[in-house]
């Protein structure tokens, strides 16, 4: 049942801690070029399903196979030589480093995957490298800002401009918007995104904010105990009756407390 | 027969003598991650005022039973001020620093005390026997024991049973364990952890001055002697696990035992004897026989 | 980047400025002598305090010209000496590190004194190579001498092997019916080189006597013995040997008391002078007691001048009787005096050696000649004595003194201590 | 690779040095082949450091090296310079590789202290063996170089520095390549190194092992400068406090710091020693403590405020 287009085909998947279901029967096929919204209540299984894909979660049954070639068994770092990179919920950069040493770090282990380590790292073509990317994240201004001097938005960019330097084919992102304020959230995922697109990368996000979904996802995952209970475009899981009452009403039950 | 008593109570004897200078050690490493290299200060402090006291003390005349109050008295007074001062005067304000840099605070802290012991009571060794010709002797297993020696097992044995029921039958244990398994856990509870530290500090430090106030009494109470302590109750720590009460005292009995077997049977071994224990275990085991369970990096 | 070259050369220029500081030199009529001790750690008490208070008085004597007849000339060739206090602490490459300060930084003109073999072994080579007039007071190994020969390097005490000689002899002549003995000596080259000549000694003197094959050697500083005590009172043996010196003698007489230890067995302490003054009613009757030669306690009543001198002065300044230490720190500084005395104040370090090589001379309690390893290693007669508690004085006193002529208990020169006792101490006069 | 200021500085720095130690006196041409031969080992704790990781056990490469000197001088008569300086870094190096393969996985505190544990276990086991020297240790002969056996100690001073420069040099580079950088990485964010796809093992091994290369070096120079090895004073816990004691005084900042930091060591224990014989280790301890508190950028922090923060950088 191989289906030609997707490059990422998960079958059965089941992950449990001692009598806790994390995960269920989860089946899903992306197809290259995919933007795919993963959405969920706390604790539905979102972030263990991202954890699984890049490999710092083992399933306990089932499969995950990217263009073919089976996931399940190899470390976070073979994934990510396979072309599979994530961001993070909150985000994991160097933060007593500036802003281009935390990038030229990525680019250089991007660009040598530690084979000749031991040459120099600052090297013109990475110097070139390195403004490009700061030019498409708009981080031009920041390059030389200490990390931990930087606000949430510009670190969650520079999160995920580090996971993107090595050219994944899939790049899993999870809660890009948490953290940032509500007048930046859009120009933010628009730089992403922007970004994205033009890499062609296919896209797996976990995200809270429905508006942010709507807006930039063309299929959503809503996923509820473990379990993927909807897989449809976004207008129609926003309307779909389950979706609505474990998710989304969860949701702004939630928003209120 | 004869023989394999007195391995035992040369063994029990020698394990208890390391349970009780590694305790405080490894409970202070247990709570607050501190390796606390001035312990063996703690122990010489302990050491050199049991002495001084029990030899003024009968100086003046007085019974030599007080000789054991004192003992008591001094490994209390030397742990409560010794201990306050460090915990509060240098360590208190390395929390938030690297755990490592603690560690090197207290090196640098044990040169000092050193120093300041040899200031304090000169360079003439100290003699408290006094306590152990009060007990006397006896006939065991074909040979004299002095009685004073197999006492060591009956304290350790208190101070092993008094750690058990401080940790699993009070609420201080339940609270200590908390902080002992993450320190930010224990803080989100509301435990206050600065008093837990500085109580735990000033604890351990007890430890580490009876060892040295019950020895006291069986040597010559000389510049020095804490150097020799650290490394013992460091091997029994590594052996038992970092931090593991329990494991200070496995580590004990194994060093201890063995040792007596050798310097039983094959003397020219027997200073191999803790290191070898030490050596296997790192290489099969290096978190220790008994590592409590620590909450990883990555 | 240049004003930090700059700085490099100045912080450079800086140190070479102190050091030359530092080594300003020394007018003619005083010179310095560094005395190397322990001030620090469990040998400090017994051993180093005393013998820096020897020296320290005998110093001051000899500046001041107090010292009996023959040697009541003032100063040291007429030079006035200061002392420099030294921790003989810390290791022997710390104390390299020292001995190299010493000369070439703080430019002393003799160094008298060491007590630890490990010192001592380490630091002849040293002396050699920096050519600095240096003599040891205390140390025990014989092999500093026999290893190779030393030019610049003395000893004016004798080593080891005399020591363990004479306690096999006195055993032997107190001790007929001795049938096995075992030992307990601290694992280095003190204690391995002891009991082997102990024991080599008494296999041939006493062929039908038999070692323990559990003779214990415990790490130096170890400070408890409960355990070794124990297989030693099991051990058939009746006679048990030590080398043990400092805190570890102290605890180990403690803890063998308390265990009926010397009630049971002969103990032989040839080092154990130091604890005769210090431990008064805790040092058991009955121990073959030695003072690493004819010093101390063994020496105590010894009716010469000198002696009465010695002990009565450092009774006076330091309120007890002298131990070994004080006696070999202060004949060793005596030396000093003489070979200054032959040499003169300003005297190079080869005429200093030349001065003292070969001589004989009286020390305050012995006659010291200057006979082994080409004249710079001494040789003295040796003895031993056996403790009683003398309850009237209330003080500790040495019955059956018996000292053994230099030329009994040390080789001819030449011989390697070893080779000579398994070769039956051929030529030993007694 | 000569061309940062570090770099150049080290190299006029060296040659002012050499030429200075012509003129100096012998007990300065000592303190700085002591402070130098240190050095060599604090370059190595500094790159842990840096990645957040301090040994407090490095005293067993230390000592292995030294004690190679010691072996390959006493049992074999290996004299030459350069083969007793190999033979160290050789013995420390690959018993470092080893052993990282258990370190790797331990950070933090658990970290130091497996690293003092094994360096007891080599401390014991000489302490016990006579055959090893016991506590006595060994003496070791004047050092032949190429043959020639020197009147003076400037021959061999000269060479430390040289050495000294050299591995100043190697690690300023090193810490310019991928793996160089790495090291602030690890120590800020293990989990981004790993998603990026490299192995934080791999990296803390490599970096564990040139750390034990150079101690080991280390502790054959200065063995070879003492011209004595033993227990206490080259594989005894306290020798890892002093080496941590150093790297922490000269600080991270640049690969100059150890060798200025090391010297000042030298001088300040000469000094304590000299005029407080009974009480140096109390001052040596409160300077420690004082540096921790009031100075945790160590003497680098100190020079680079007077030199103006961009120098050498």
């Amino acid at each position: 049942m191989q289906n030609s287009s997707s490059i990422l085909e998960v079958r059965d998947l089941l992950k449990t801690f001692g009598a806790v279901v994390a995960a269920k029967d989860i089946n899903v096929d992306i197809s290259q070029g995919e933007i795919v919204g993963i959405i969920g209540a706390n604790g539905a299984g979102k972030t263990c399903f991202v954890n699984m894909v890049t490999g710092y979660l083992a399933p306990t049954e089932g499969s995950i196979k990217f263009e073919g070639t089976e996931l399940v068994g190899l470390g976070t770092r073979k994934i990510t030589h396979a072309g599979i990179s994530r961001s993070f919920q909150v985000s994991q950069v160097f933060h007593s480093m500036t802003v281009s040493e935390n990038l030229m770090i990525a680019l250089a282990i991007a660009n040598n995957r530690g084979t000749d380590a031991l040459s120099l790292m600052d090297t013109p073509d990475l110097r070139l490298k390195l403004d490009a990317v700061l030019k498409r994240y708009k981080l031009e201004t920041q390059r030389d800002a200490t990390v931990s001097a930087l606000a949430q938005g510009v670190r969650k960019l520079l999160d995920i401009a580090m996971a993107v330097v090595s050219k994944p084919r899939i790049l899993l992102l999870d809660e890009p918007t948490s953290g940032i304020s509500v007048e930046e959230k859009f120009d933010f995922m628009d730089i992403v995104m922007g970004a994205l697109k033009e890499d062609g990368v296919t896209v797996l996000f976990v995200e809270h904010d429905m508006e942010i979904v709507e807006r930039y996802v063309s299929r959503v995952l809503a996923f509820y105990q473990g379990e993927i209970i909807a897989d449809m475009p976004p207008k129609k899981a926003l309307a779909d009756k389950k979706v609505q009452e474990f998710v989304i009403g969860k949701e702004h039950h939630k928003k209120k407390k | 027969m004869e023989a394999a008593l007195t391995i035992l109570l040369d063994g029990l004897q020698f394990s208890s003598y390391l349970f009780i200078v590694s305790a405080g050690l490894t409970i202070i490493f247990g709570v607050m991650k501190i390796l606390n290299v001035a312990h063996g200060s703690f122990y010489a402090w302990g050491a050199y005022t049991a002495a001084f006291f029990i030899g003024k003390f009968s100086d003046m005349g007085l019974p030599d039973a007080l000789g054991f109050l004192i003992i008591v008295a001094a490994a209390i007074v030397v742990g409560v001020i010794l201990g306050f001062i460090i915990e509060q005067g240098i360590l208190k304000h390395m929390y938030e620093r690297d755990e490592v840099l603690i560690v090197l605070a207290t090196f640098g802290l044990f040169l000092v005390l050193e120093d300041i012991i040899l200031i304090a009571f000169g360079t003439d060794p100290y003699f408290a026997y006094q306590p152990m010709a009060l007990l006397d002797s006896v006939e065991l297993g074909g040979i004299t024991r002095d009685v004073y020696g197999m006492t060591l097992i009956g304290v350790a044995a208190v101070v092993a049973v008094g750690c058990w029921w401080l940790l699993n039958r009070t609420k201080w244990g339940t609270l200590l364990k908390a902080v002992i398994f993450d320190r930010e856990m224990g803080i989100s509870m509301g435990i206050n952890v600065p008093l837990v530290y500085t109580l735990t500090f000033i604890g351990g430090a007890i430890l580490g001055g009876l060892g040295g106030a019950y020895i006291a009494p069986t040597i010559s109470v000389a510049p020095g002697l804490g150097t020799e302590v650290i490394v013992l109750s460091f091997a029994v720590v590594v052996v038992g696990g970092m931090g593991s009460i329990v494991g200070a005292a496995i580590g004990s009995l194994i060093i201890g035992i063995l040792r007596a077997i050798a310097v039983h049977e094959l003397p020219q071994v027997e200073l191999f004897v803790v290191f070898a224990v030490m050596a296997i275990v790192l290489v099969f085991r290096p978190e220790g026989l008994f590592a409590p369970a620590k909450p990883r990096k990555i | 980047m240049t004003n930090k070259l700059l700085k490099g050369a100045l912080g450079f220029a800086a140190v070479s400025a102190v050091a030359f500081a530092g080594g300003i030199a020394h007018a003619k009529d005083t010179i310095t002598i560094a005395v190397p001790s322990f001030l620090t750690g469990g040998a400090a008490g017994p051993f180093g305090i005393p013998a820096m208070n020897g020296a320290k008085m005998i110093t001051d004597a000899i500046n001041a010209g107090k010292l009996p007849a023959p040697y009541n000339t003032k100063g040291f060739g007429g030079a006035t000496a200061s002392v420099i206090p030294l921790d003989e602490g810390g290791g022997a490459t710390k104390q390299v590190a020292e001995y190299r300060n010493l000369v070439e930084k703080r430019n002393v003109d003799a160094i008298v004194g060491y007590i630890s073999s490990g010192n001592c072994q380490a630091l002849a080579p040293v002396a050699e190579e920096l050519k600095q007039f240096t003599i040891f007071a205390t140390c025990g190994t014989p092999r500093i001498f026999e290893e190779a020969a030393r030019k610049y390097v003395f000893r004016t005490m004798g080593h080891a092997t005399a020591d363990n000689v004479a306690a096999a002899m006195y055993v032997k002549e107190k001790f007929p019916d001795m049938k096995g003995y075992t030992g307990i000596n601290q694992n280095y080259a003190w204690g391995q080189d002891s009991w082997r000549d102990f024991d080599l000694t008494l296999q041939q003197i006493m062929p039908n006597t038999k070692a323990s094959d559990k003779t214990q050697f415990p790490k130096i500083f170890a400070g408890q013995y409960g355990s070794e005590i124990s297989a030693m009172s099991l051990d058939k043996a009746d006679l048990v040997h030590t080398s043990f010196w400092g805190g570890d003698l102290e605890a180990f007489i403690f803890q063998g008391n308390a265990r009926g230890l010397f009630k049971k067995k002969i103990g032989v302490f040839t080092v154990g002078g130091t604890a005769a003054y210090r431990l008064g009613k805790k040092l058991p009757n009955g121990l073959v007691l030695g003072a690493r030669g004819p010093y101390g306690i063994l020496v105590r009543d010894r009716d010469t001048a000198l002696n009465n001198w010695f002990v009565s002065t450092y009774k006076n300044l330091y309120g007890t009787y002298p131990s070994g230490p004080a006696y070999q720190y202060g004949q060793a500084i005596l030396a000093a005096k003489i070979a200054y005395d032959k040499a003169g104040s300003d005297a190079t370090n080869e005429q200093l050696a030349g001065a003292l090589r070969g001589i004989t001379f009286e020390s305050f309690s012995t006659t010291i000649e200057m006979k082994l390893g080409n004249g710079h290693q001494a040789a003295t007669e040796n003895g031993y004595g056996i403790t009683e508690y003398d309850s009237e004085n209330g003080e500790n006193v040495v019955k059956d003194v018996k000292f053994y002529p230099a030329s009994c208990v040390l080789p001819p020169e030449g011989q390697n201590s070893v080779d000579w006792i398994k070769g039956g101490m051929k030529g030993a006069k007694c | 690779m000569f061309n940062d200021r570090t770099a150049k500085f080290l190299l006029l720095a060296a040659l002012v040095i050499c030429v200075g130690g012509a003129f100096a006196p012998n007990w300065i041409v000592n303190q700085f082949m002591f402070g130098f031969s240190r050095a060599l080992a604090i370059l190595g704790l500094m790159v842990l450091w840096r990645t957040g990781l301090v040994s407090f056990g490095h005293a067993f490469y230390f000592g292995l090296g030294a004690y190679a000197v010691a072996i390959l001088d006493s049992k074999l008569g290996v004299s030459d310079v350069f083969l007793r300086l190999v033979a160290g870094a050789v013995v420390a190096g690959v018993a470092g590789f080893l052993i990282g393969f258990i370190m790797r996985n331990y950070r933090d505190i658990f970290f130091a202290m497996l690293n003092t544990a094994i360096s007891m276990v080599l401390f014991g086991i000489v302490v016990k063996t006579e055959s090893l020297g016991s506590t006595d240790g060994f003496a070791i002969s004047a050092s032949t170089i190429f043959g020639l056996s020197p009147e003076t100690k400037y021959p061999l001073f000269v060479i430390i520095t040289l050495i000294g420069l050299s591995a100043a040099l190697a690690v300023n580079f090193y810490l310019k390549t991928t793996f160089g950088k790495l090291t602030t990485a690890i120590r800020d964010n293990e989990i981004r190194v790993e998603y990026l796809g490299f192995s934080v093992a791999h990296a803390i091994h490599l970096k564990y092992t040139i750390s034990t290369i150079l101690a080991g070096g280390a502790g054959a120079l200065m063995a070879m400068s003492l011209g004595q090895v033993d227990p206490e004073s080259m594989i005894n816990w306290t020798v890892s406090g002093e080496l941590v004691f150093v790297t922490i005084l000269s600080g991270p900042g640049n690969v100059i710091a150890p060798f200025i930091g090391s010297l000042v060591f030298e001088v300040l224990r000469t000094y304590a020693f000299e005029l407080a014989p009974q009480a140096w280790q109390l001052i040596m301890g409160a300077t420690f403590l004082t540096i921790i508190f009031f100075l945790p950028g160590g003497i680098w922090s100190l020079i680079e405020k007077l030199g103006g923060k961009k120098n050498a950088k």
